[in-house]
């Protein structure tokens, strides 16, 4: 065992070499978040900060990093450092570390000493192997500080030295032409050597061993679940902020500014979402396509509900389990996870050609239908398996036929499941493009005058199929195909629109808001069911 | 019902597998066990029986439950079954209101008469029996209703009392049936008391002990004639424990009561007869539970009490 | 031994047919006439749906009635009729599926043919010759440069979507306190809500331009930036897969592992994950399921030239999917055109399909095996 | 003329004065036009609307002194076909809706009776394979306006002095064989070479009017868009860029340059002598709305679809619709062998 | 350490909270008890204590499971932890070796002293504290890897020992050490002959019985000193569980061993002392096995060894 000093149970005092370790997590978390704002140009690198110029700052500070990190390895070898380091980092680490080796070995010989190909390959493995050596072979406190600490140095001394500058440029030579520039290997490099140096000092932190390992990979870990939150969060507000000057365009609010509904004016005007696209409107909005969204929505739950549920049902309660239901969850399944575009390319083919042969609300809403369906079958299919036994057998004990106890026990208590997988799956089917692309839409930039009216539009006609429904056969837009739209045609929204590009965020904006919200209720939901369950 | 179909084809050919499979098994025991056997076989009540059992078999899968078990059960009284863990006990309780049908993998061969009727036969209406056979769960299973909707549930869902909406609208609601209906049945299970004045919560915010109650509750009220008790008692605590001891003695007055338990001590006090079942699905024993305990004349059964194992 | 088992086939059937004979027998025989009436209504629709009569509504209204009936008198029997009918709903739907987009593709595939070895095989001169030229003269539909493209961006989105959804599974599953989770989870969700074409909005809008800035490409749409995207959007799908299948890993193992004196992190690697590892890589697959079927991004973003990249790893330059294909070409596209275009939805579609079967087939076997079964 | 398409509901639409809805799909080119056509109709804007319709003091509609009417917009025009004025903004007497995809797209809608009138920027020969006579026995070709295709390039091309290239560069470009702007005369860089979609009447014009065939091959794109304003946005956001558009979305971002055949400059500026604003320019193209031939409608054009395309063929309509949006409107003999082609007025 | 910090506030001001809790729960018992109480306090043993517990009081959100509890548990014996089921046992054991800390919901106030050292405080090395205190749960959890994977997992998780691909391919690999290792483990948990010759098998293919002693033997394999075991024989039959016992004896001679069972019989044949939970989490009797057994000093006790309840 390499940390041969007898631990202890209780290890109070923190030391001075560990405050090190933790000054260098925070400096490489910094260096992080500086690399970020370089890389998304938020900081230009050629631009000084404080009189600097940010590319010596970045260099700086990997220096110091760098050297922090080898000092607190060779520190800890020497016993300078109380730690309990392992035998060696381990093959994972080695593995990591020479792949990176290799990559900058290969690239220091074919940029820096223009070697040809294969010269560049043999540098490539030896700086690789070497790489290897050193972090498997000596000790965990060497091998897992000294060559992420060296890659850092180097970098840095690259950065400083202007060998890596502001201007640097590698042309990739391919035949389509593509370059390595320093605005992107700068930020990147800065990226990579954080994440490098502030993995070794947080594992130099918790003393290498096991609870260095886990210190090490927490900090990534915990790294990795900020960025995504990180981006979630930096998509929403970028597409709010974006898209809230076109929402709010014209927005009035006072007594009676608003349109009729049911003869009450209301009391605000927000003509983004009121108003469609018309000469005469003083403010061009998406209203036609909001409702189109919300028409497809109402016409696949009411198709794919009843048939998901119906077949759950059936599969669960009815059918023995065997073959027969194992390949229906097996077909349900692949059903789910096919593309999109296929349903399209379904709809198009299969309900085009059955209800008048050109794109209409009723294929799309069908299509999607199709797309809801195995969704709502695996969902309500997993509510009704989850529903305890117990309760199907107090009530069969009870003398009730079996029809009754799925009524009356088991659909109750699976309803809050398919409720909440329900809403998930139309909040994904709301914020498809590509089946009603191919199945339903037609008018770009459409007036509010032809917002769709499924329920006015029925009627009753005298031939086959003597109930008709212009408005279920026509097509329309939707907010998915109204975006894809203003991207491929940004065109035809008249002179009354200001900015199109205001407009454009505003779409997506909106397309946002309600397929989130959606997905809003969906968990929202799930989490009150859960609490209404859990009888506290 | 397909439930019924399922059984009838196995039904006929029980009395030639059961003989050789008991045989093999019987190999393990020891001699006077076998004689044993032969004496606990010939025990006798007064009164007539309720239910008997001849020579029952049940398999899961290849797995031998039960091994040829017979006894017969007195009429109002409350007869209790005893062994370790995983002797079939819970299995031949739910063979007799054929809530085994329910497993699928269940195999059952032999016969259980109610009232003298076969219950495993071609066209037994499943439905009928179990409203005669009433069953109460190991841990408590009252649906996620209110406590008034699950004293109902069975008497609503047999058409005997009519609340729904559309028999409210048509002026035909047994509003007030329903409701001394709810009260009886949660008087005779002795909860009454505690859960009059909220008959409209939820029954999974009860307590266990509530919850034990109410599912007997719930079982009385399709007014059976037997209830199996399937360790009613293993998930509560001493007081709600003695409640539902004291509960069972009142039912037996009415009641043919089938209870299973882990308890000896339990069983002692509130059975009249007792069965032992060992591992791998004997009965072992049956006879009065006096005589049983302090009495046993299997060595085995004697090992068991005294907690030389189980 | 063959004898035997047609047999033992026939014993079953029967053993069916019985069944439902003695089903049927136990019914009243209005209740049977009922779900005959039901049955035969249901089938005369579907017929007259798809050979496109305008008479279709008819037995449809009839099993409306029929089932309006059925359902006041013989509820339970109607109920399970009707459950089953939509089973079987379910079922027709994918066949139809799977027929439609094979026939409507079989001429191209024909059109493709090519000769090995004195062998004509049908639509192999799509996989073998890399032009794809629905104008000039050769017309080739070649799947080749859309394959290509499909790869990289898998293979891209898997590099991402695979290491960070199973390390922020692992976070929510293993690590995170449940104040946390209860923000980050939720947040994973919400990131699968995100519509495509806000991604693609975004990714042709703004990233397109700055990567063709960065890169010093000729012009915007990379393979790289298409990847990152459809592997952001399929790491949702990851993380909820991935964090499934390491919750079912037993509390005993791991609380075996923690109570011997190993930290967490050790629990995770040597207990957790190795337990969890089928499910996981049934995960990354339906992950990588996801990133070959997502079309909108990729259609915006690309750069809709069916060809391969010069060299075949420029990942600089993105051409086009069998998705991005589809969406592009269905509106002018015609004859032949039409068909190769349901060629690639077929590739796609079967590609999928195997990957799904496959991820389903390893949780049945990680189930089984954490079941104690080996 | 008119198939089922929007309207298969059964509503009788053989008849002049059926007021369903009229609808048109195609060209992304010919959109510009008929959709500004479509939105000033559904608008139906009163004669008291000084901007949109009608003259007042402030400003004079174009060509008013032909049309000089006291009704709406929608039912002047409407109503010289028998419409039924409805006396009401915003409410035509029947509506009508443009899609937006490309020619190939407008010319199989309108062939398979999908919509009323299929907008094309190129021929529908070239667009459909088939022959000048079955079209002409099939459809009834309404022209309404004239595009002068322009080649563009990106600002920092054009800033760098490439404002001019000879048709043979283009061509050798749009080939690959030329892939560098140094080979003619521009800075060292690739060309990012933009095409239309296939089966575009832009990209069908090019090829036929450009490179010599409908057919002809066009390695050297690299990018591909759908829209003519997917196409201009590209060219704004990309270095090093060169496209063939429509008239209507060239911007100062989307520079057209002058392009130079045998000899002859034709500049991008309508006053310059040689124009690429003039039918002498060897890219110039008719810019097409087809309606189909049924039996019902012999004429090829019914009722509803001749009130509406007589509203192009005005002075007003050329100059607001077409003019308004950079395309060439048509010389007066051209408006009155279109003319020719409608119904007669009621 | 996360999980040291979360503690800290607690620790300190436990000696307040506990009594007046402790006082509240009092009044349901009687008089007698209380004074009974104060004399089990005062049992003694010779020979040192291992671990010491003083007022520990746990709580799930609201529920209290331990109620003031305090008892020292001497160095190389038997101590067995009975009471009706929900009592607090688990729990209990499970503070022992900070197990507890992973329930996310659980708070722990009081103090347990291992060897003198308080193990809820600042800075304690869990990893530390889990090795010299180690546990055998209830249902046998073997980790799903080859048997001797499973033995050898705890020394090479520590580097103790050093068998993966990189030390072989160093040359620094210990398969001797680990070989002498898994056969020691496994001989004192009286496995090595069953398992001797399939050690590469993997462990869940093992008889429950089996798998239990491979979860002690992985349990020894890291040299605990003290062992804690949560009914280690209540999922296995008579035979395993005689097996069980008697390693338990065996290993009473260098180990000291906690042990949680159902069983009172159980617990008479291998404690030494026995401590009596009842319900509510109090530590209501704590003495000599067979004192407690044979002479309790509190009713509620007698009440419950004779069966009267749980
Ligand atoms: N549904 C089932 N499928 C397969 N085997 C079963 C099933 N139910 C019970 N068994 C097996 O049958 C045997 C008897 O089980 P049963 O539940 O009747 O025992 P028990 O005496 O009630 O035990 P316990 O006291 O634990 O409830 C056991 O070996 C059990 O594993
Ligand atoms: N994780 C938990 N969350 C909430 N409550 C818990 C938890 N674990 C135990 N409890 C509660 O704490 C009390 C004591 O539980 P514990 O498991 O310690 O009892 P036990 O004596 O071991 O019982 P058993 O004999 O059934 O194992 C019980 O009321 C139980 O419901
Ligand atoms: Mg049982
Ligand atoms: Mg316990
Ligand atoms: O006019 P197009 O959109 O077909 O080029």
């Amino acid at each position: 065992m390499a940390g041969a000093a007898e631990t202890r149970l209780v290890s109070r005092d923190t030391s001075r070499a560990n405050a090190v370790a933790a000054v260098a997590v925070g400096l490489a978390a910094l260096l992080f978040v500086l690399a970020l704002t370089a890389l998304f140009e938020v900081v230009t690198i050629s631009d000084p900060i404080g009189g600097v110029p940010v590319v010596a700052l970045l260099g700086g500070v990997l220096l110091l990093l760098g050297g922090a990190v080898v000092v607190f390895g060779v520190g800890s070898y020497l016993g300078i450092v109380e730690t309990q380091p392992s035998e060696s980092a381990g093959l994972v680490a080695a593995a990591a570390f020479s792949v990176v080796w290799v990559v900058i070995g290969g690239s220091v010989a074919a940029q820096v000493l223009g070697l040809g190909g294969i010269g560049s390959a043999v540098a490539a493995l030896l700086v690789g192997g070497a790489a290897f050596a050193i972090t498997a072979v000596p000790r965990e406190d060497i091998g897992s500080t000294v060559p992420a600490g060296a890659v850092s140095l180097l970098t840095g001394a690259a950065y400083l030295t202007g060998a890596i500058g502001p201007a640097w440029v590698w042309n990739l030579n391919f035949e389509q032409q593509a370059s390595l520039t320093a605005e992107f290997v700068i930020p990147v490099g800065t990226l990579f050597c954080a994440l490098l140096t502030g993995w070794a000092a947080a594992k130099a932190y918790g003393g290498f061993g096991a609870r260095g390992r886990r210190m090490g990979a927490y900090l990534l870990i915990y790294l990795n679940a900020g960025s995504i939150v990180g981006v979630l969060f930096l998509l929403l507000a970028f597409t709010t902020f974006k898209g809230l000057p076109g929402l709010f365009t014209g927005a009035e609010v006072g007594p009676g500014v608003g349109p009729a509904v049911f003869g009450v004016s209301l009391p605000v005007s927000l003509p983004f979402v009121m108003n469609g696209v018309a000469l005469l409107n003083d403010f061009q909005g998406v209203l036609p396509a909001i409702a189109g969204t919300i028409w497809l929505v109402i016409g696949a739950v009411l198709f794919a509900v009843p048939l998901g549920v119906g077949a759950a049902i059936f599969l669960t309660e009815y059918a023995e389990r065997g073959r027969f239901t194992q390949v229906v969850e097996v077909a349900t399944n692949g059903l789910w996870s096919t593309p999109s575009i296929v349903f399209g390319l379904f709809g198009f083919a299969f309900l085009v050609p059955r209800f008048g042969g050109n794109k209409s609300l009723i294929s799309g809403m069908l299509t999607l239908g199709f797309m809801l369906l195995p969704l709502v079958l695996i969902t309500s299919r997993e509510a009704m398996l989850a529903v305890p036994d117990e309760y199907r057998d107090a009530s069969a004990a009870l003398g009730v036929s079996k029809w009754q106890t799925i009524r009356s026990v088991v659909v109750p208590a699976a309803l809050p499941g398919v409720v909440t997988g329900v809403i998930l799956g139309v909040g994904r089917i709301a914020g498809e493009t590509a089946p009603i692309l191919l199945t339903m839409t037609g008018g770009t930039f459409v007036p509010g005058g032809q917002t769709a009216d499924v329920i006015g539009g029925f009627e009753f006609v005298s031939s086959p199929p003597f109930v008709a429904n212009p408005e279920l056969l026509q097509a329309t837009t939707a907010l998915p195909f109204q975006l894809y739209a203003l991207i491929t045609a940004g065109v035809g929204l008249g002179d009354t629109v200001s900015s199109p590009e205001q407009f454009q965020w505003a779409t997506a904006f909106v397309l946002l808001l309600v397929v989130l919200s959606f997905y809003a209720i969906g968990i929202g939901a799930r989490y009150y069911f859960r609490r209404r369950l859990n009888y506290e | 019902m397909s439930e019924t179909t399922q059984m009838s084809s196995e039904t006929e050919d029980t009395v030639e597998t059961t003989t050789e499979t008991a045989d093999a098994v019987e190999t393990t025991t020891g001699e006077t066990d076998e004689l044993v056997r032969e004496e606990w076989r010939e025990y006798s009540f007064a009164g007539p029986t309720k239910l008997g059992v001849e020579d029952l078999d049940v398999y899961y899968g290849d797995d031998h439950a039960l091994d040829g078990v017979s006894m017969e059960i007195p009429e109002k009284s409350v007869t209790a079954l005893i062994g370790p863990s995983g002797c079939g006990k819970s299995t031949f309780l739910r063979c007799l209101n054929r809530m085994n049908d329910r497993v699928s993998s269940a195999r059952i061969d032999g016969s259980v008469t109610l009232d003298g009727e076969e219950i495993y036969q071609d066209g037994v209406n499943l439905v009928e029996l179990r409203k005669r056979v009433g069953m109460v769960f190991q841990s408590p299973n009252p649906f996620p209703k209110s406590i008034r909707e699950n004293v109902a549930y069975g008497p609503e869902k047999h058409g005997d009392i009519n609340t729904g909406l559309l028999a409210r609208l048509l002026g035909r609601s047994d509003e007030e049936a329903r409701e001394e209906l709810v009260e009886r049945c949660l008087r005779d299970a002795a909860l009454w008391d505690e859960v009059h004045d909220r008959l409209d919560d939820n029954a999974l915010g009860l307590s266990g002990g509530q919850q034990q109650r109410l599912c007997i509750a719930r079982c009385l009220s399709v007014d059976p004639e037997v209830i199996l008790m399937d360790e009613p008692a293993s998930a509560l605590d001493p007081i709600a424990t003695a409640k539902i001891e004291d509960l069972i003695d009142d039912l037996s007055q009415e009641y043919t009561v089938v209870i299973v338990t882990h308890n000896m001590q339990q069983a002692a006090r509130i059975s009249d007869q007792t069965a032992v079942f060992l591992t791998g699905g004997e009965l072992v024993e049956y006879g009065d539970t006096d005589q049983v305990f302090e009495n046993p004349r299997s060595e085995r059964v004697e090992d068991y009490i005294t907690g030389k194992f189980g | 031994m063959i004898g035997t088992r047609m047999l033992a086939a026939r014993n079953a059937l029967t053993r069916r047919w019985r069944r439902l004979s003695g089903f049927v027998s136990d019914q009243e025989s209005a209740a049977v006439a009922t779900v005959g009436v039901m049955t035969v209504a249901l089938v005369s629709a579907l017929v007259g749906f798809l050979l496109v009569s305008p008479l279709t509504v008819v037995p449809f209204a009839v099993f409306i009635v029929a089932a309006g009936y059925g359902w006041l008198s013989y509820q339970g029997l109607t109920a399970r009729m009707l459950t089953l009918s939509m089973t079987v709903s379910t079922i027709l739907i994918l066949l139809l599926i799977t027929l439609f987009i094979f026939v409507e593709a079989i001429p191209v595939f024909v059109y493709e043919s090519a000769t090995v070895f004195g062998v004509t095989v049908p639509g192999l001169r799509m996989f073998i010759q890399p032009n794809w030229d629905a104008v000039s003269p050769p017309i080739r539909y070649s799947m080749v440069p859309m394959i290509h493209g499909t790869v990289m961006v898998t293979t891209i989105a898997t590099a991402v979507a695979a290491p960070l959804g199973v390390s922020a599974a692992l976070f929510l599953s293993e690590i995170a306190p449940s104040t946390v989770r209860e923000i980050v989870k939720p947040g994973v969700e919400i990131l699968a809500g995100i519509p495509s074409i806000v991604y693609g909005f975004i990714g042709f809008t703004i990233l397109g331009p700055w990567a063709a800035d960065q890169f010093r490409t000729t012009g915007q749409g990379s393979y790289l930036f298409v990847g990152i995207i459809v592997g952001l959007m399929a790491l949702p799908t990851v993380v909820s897969v991935a964090e499934d299948a390491l919750s079912s890993v037993p509390e005993s193992m791991k609380s075996g592992s923690l109570a011997m004196g190993t930290t967490d992190w050790q629990t995770m690697t040597s207990i957790t994950i190795p337990a969890a590892f089928s499910g996981v890589s049934a995960a990354v697959l339906l992950g990588v399921g996801r990133a070959i079927g997502e079309t909108m991004a990729a259609t915006v973003m690309l750069r809709g030239v069916p060809q391969l990249t010069k060299p075949l790893y420029n990942a600089f330059y993105g051409q086009a999917t069998l998705t991005s294909l589809i969406a592009n070409n269905y509106g002018e596209a015609d004859g032949l055109q039409m068909d190769a275009l349901f060629a690639a939805g077929v590739i796609l579609f079967i590609t999928v399909l195997v990957i799904s079967i496959g991820s389903q087939y390893i949780e049945w076997r990680m189930r089984r095996k954490l079941g104690g079964e080996n | 003329s008119s198939g089922d398409g929007g309207d298969s509901s059964g509503g009788d639409d053989s008849g002049g004065s059926s007021s369903s809805l009229l609808t048109a799909e195609g060209s992304s080119t010919v959109y510009p036009i008929s959709n500004k056509g479509s939105s000033y109709w559904n608008a139906n804007a009163p004669p008291s609307d000084g901007e949109y319709w009608g003259s007042n003091d402030e400003s004079t509609v174009p060509g008013w002194d032909e049309l000089d009417t006291d009704q709406n917009l929608a039912d002047y025009f409407a109503g010289l076909y028998g419409f039924e004025p409805t006396n009401q903004r915003s409410d035509p007497p029947y509506p009508t809706t443009v899609s937006l995809s490309h020619s190939g797209t407008g010319c199989k809608a309108v062939r398979d009776g999908l919509v009323d009138i299929g907008n094309s920027s190129g021929p529908i020969t070239a667009e459909l394979g088939i022959s000048e006579e079955e079209a002409s026995e099939q459809y009834v070709d309404h022209v309404v306006g004239r595009d002068g295709q322009p080649v563009v390039v990106s600002s920092d091309i054009y800033d760098a002095g490439v404002t001019q290239l000879t048709g043979e560069q283009i061509r050798a470009i749009y080939q690959d064989e030329i892939t560098n702007w140094s080979e003619v005369g521009g800075p060292d860089q690739e060309i990012f070479v933009i095409g239309r979609a296939e089966g575009s009447g832009t990209d069908t014009a090019f090829r036929l009017n450009m490179l010599g065939d409908a057919e002809a091959s066009m390695s050297g794109v690299d990018s591909r868009f759908g829209q003519n304003q997917q196409v201009a946005e590209a060219v704004s956001n990309n270095d090093g860029a060169i496209a063939y558009m429509a008239l209507a979305f060239t911007s100062d971002t989307v520079q057209p340059i002058a392009i130079d055949f045998d000899g002859t400059v034709y500049e991008p500026d309508k006053d310059a002598e040689n124009t690429i604003f003039d039918s002498a320019y060897p890219l110039n193209r008719d810019l097409h709305m087809y309606t189909l031939i049924t039996e019902d409608t012999p004429s090829g054009t019914d009722m509803r679809e001749g009130a509406f395309l007589n509203m192009f063929l005005t002075t007003f309509g050329q100059q607001v619709f077409v003019e308004q949006n950079n395309y060439i409107p048509l010389p007066t003999k051209d408006i009155e062998a279109e003319s020719g082609k409608l119904p007669d007025q009621a």
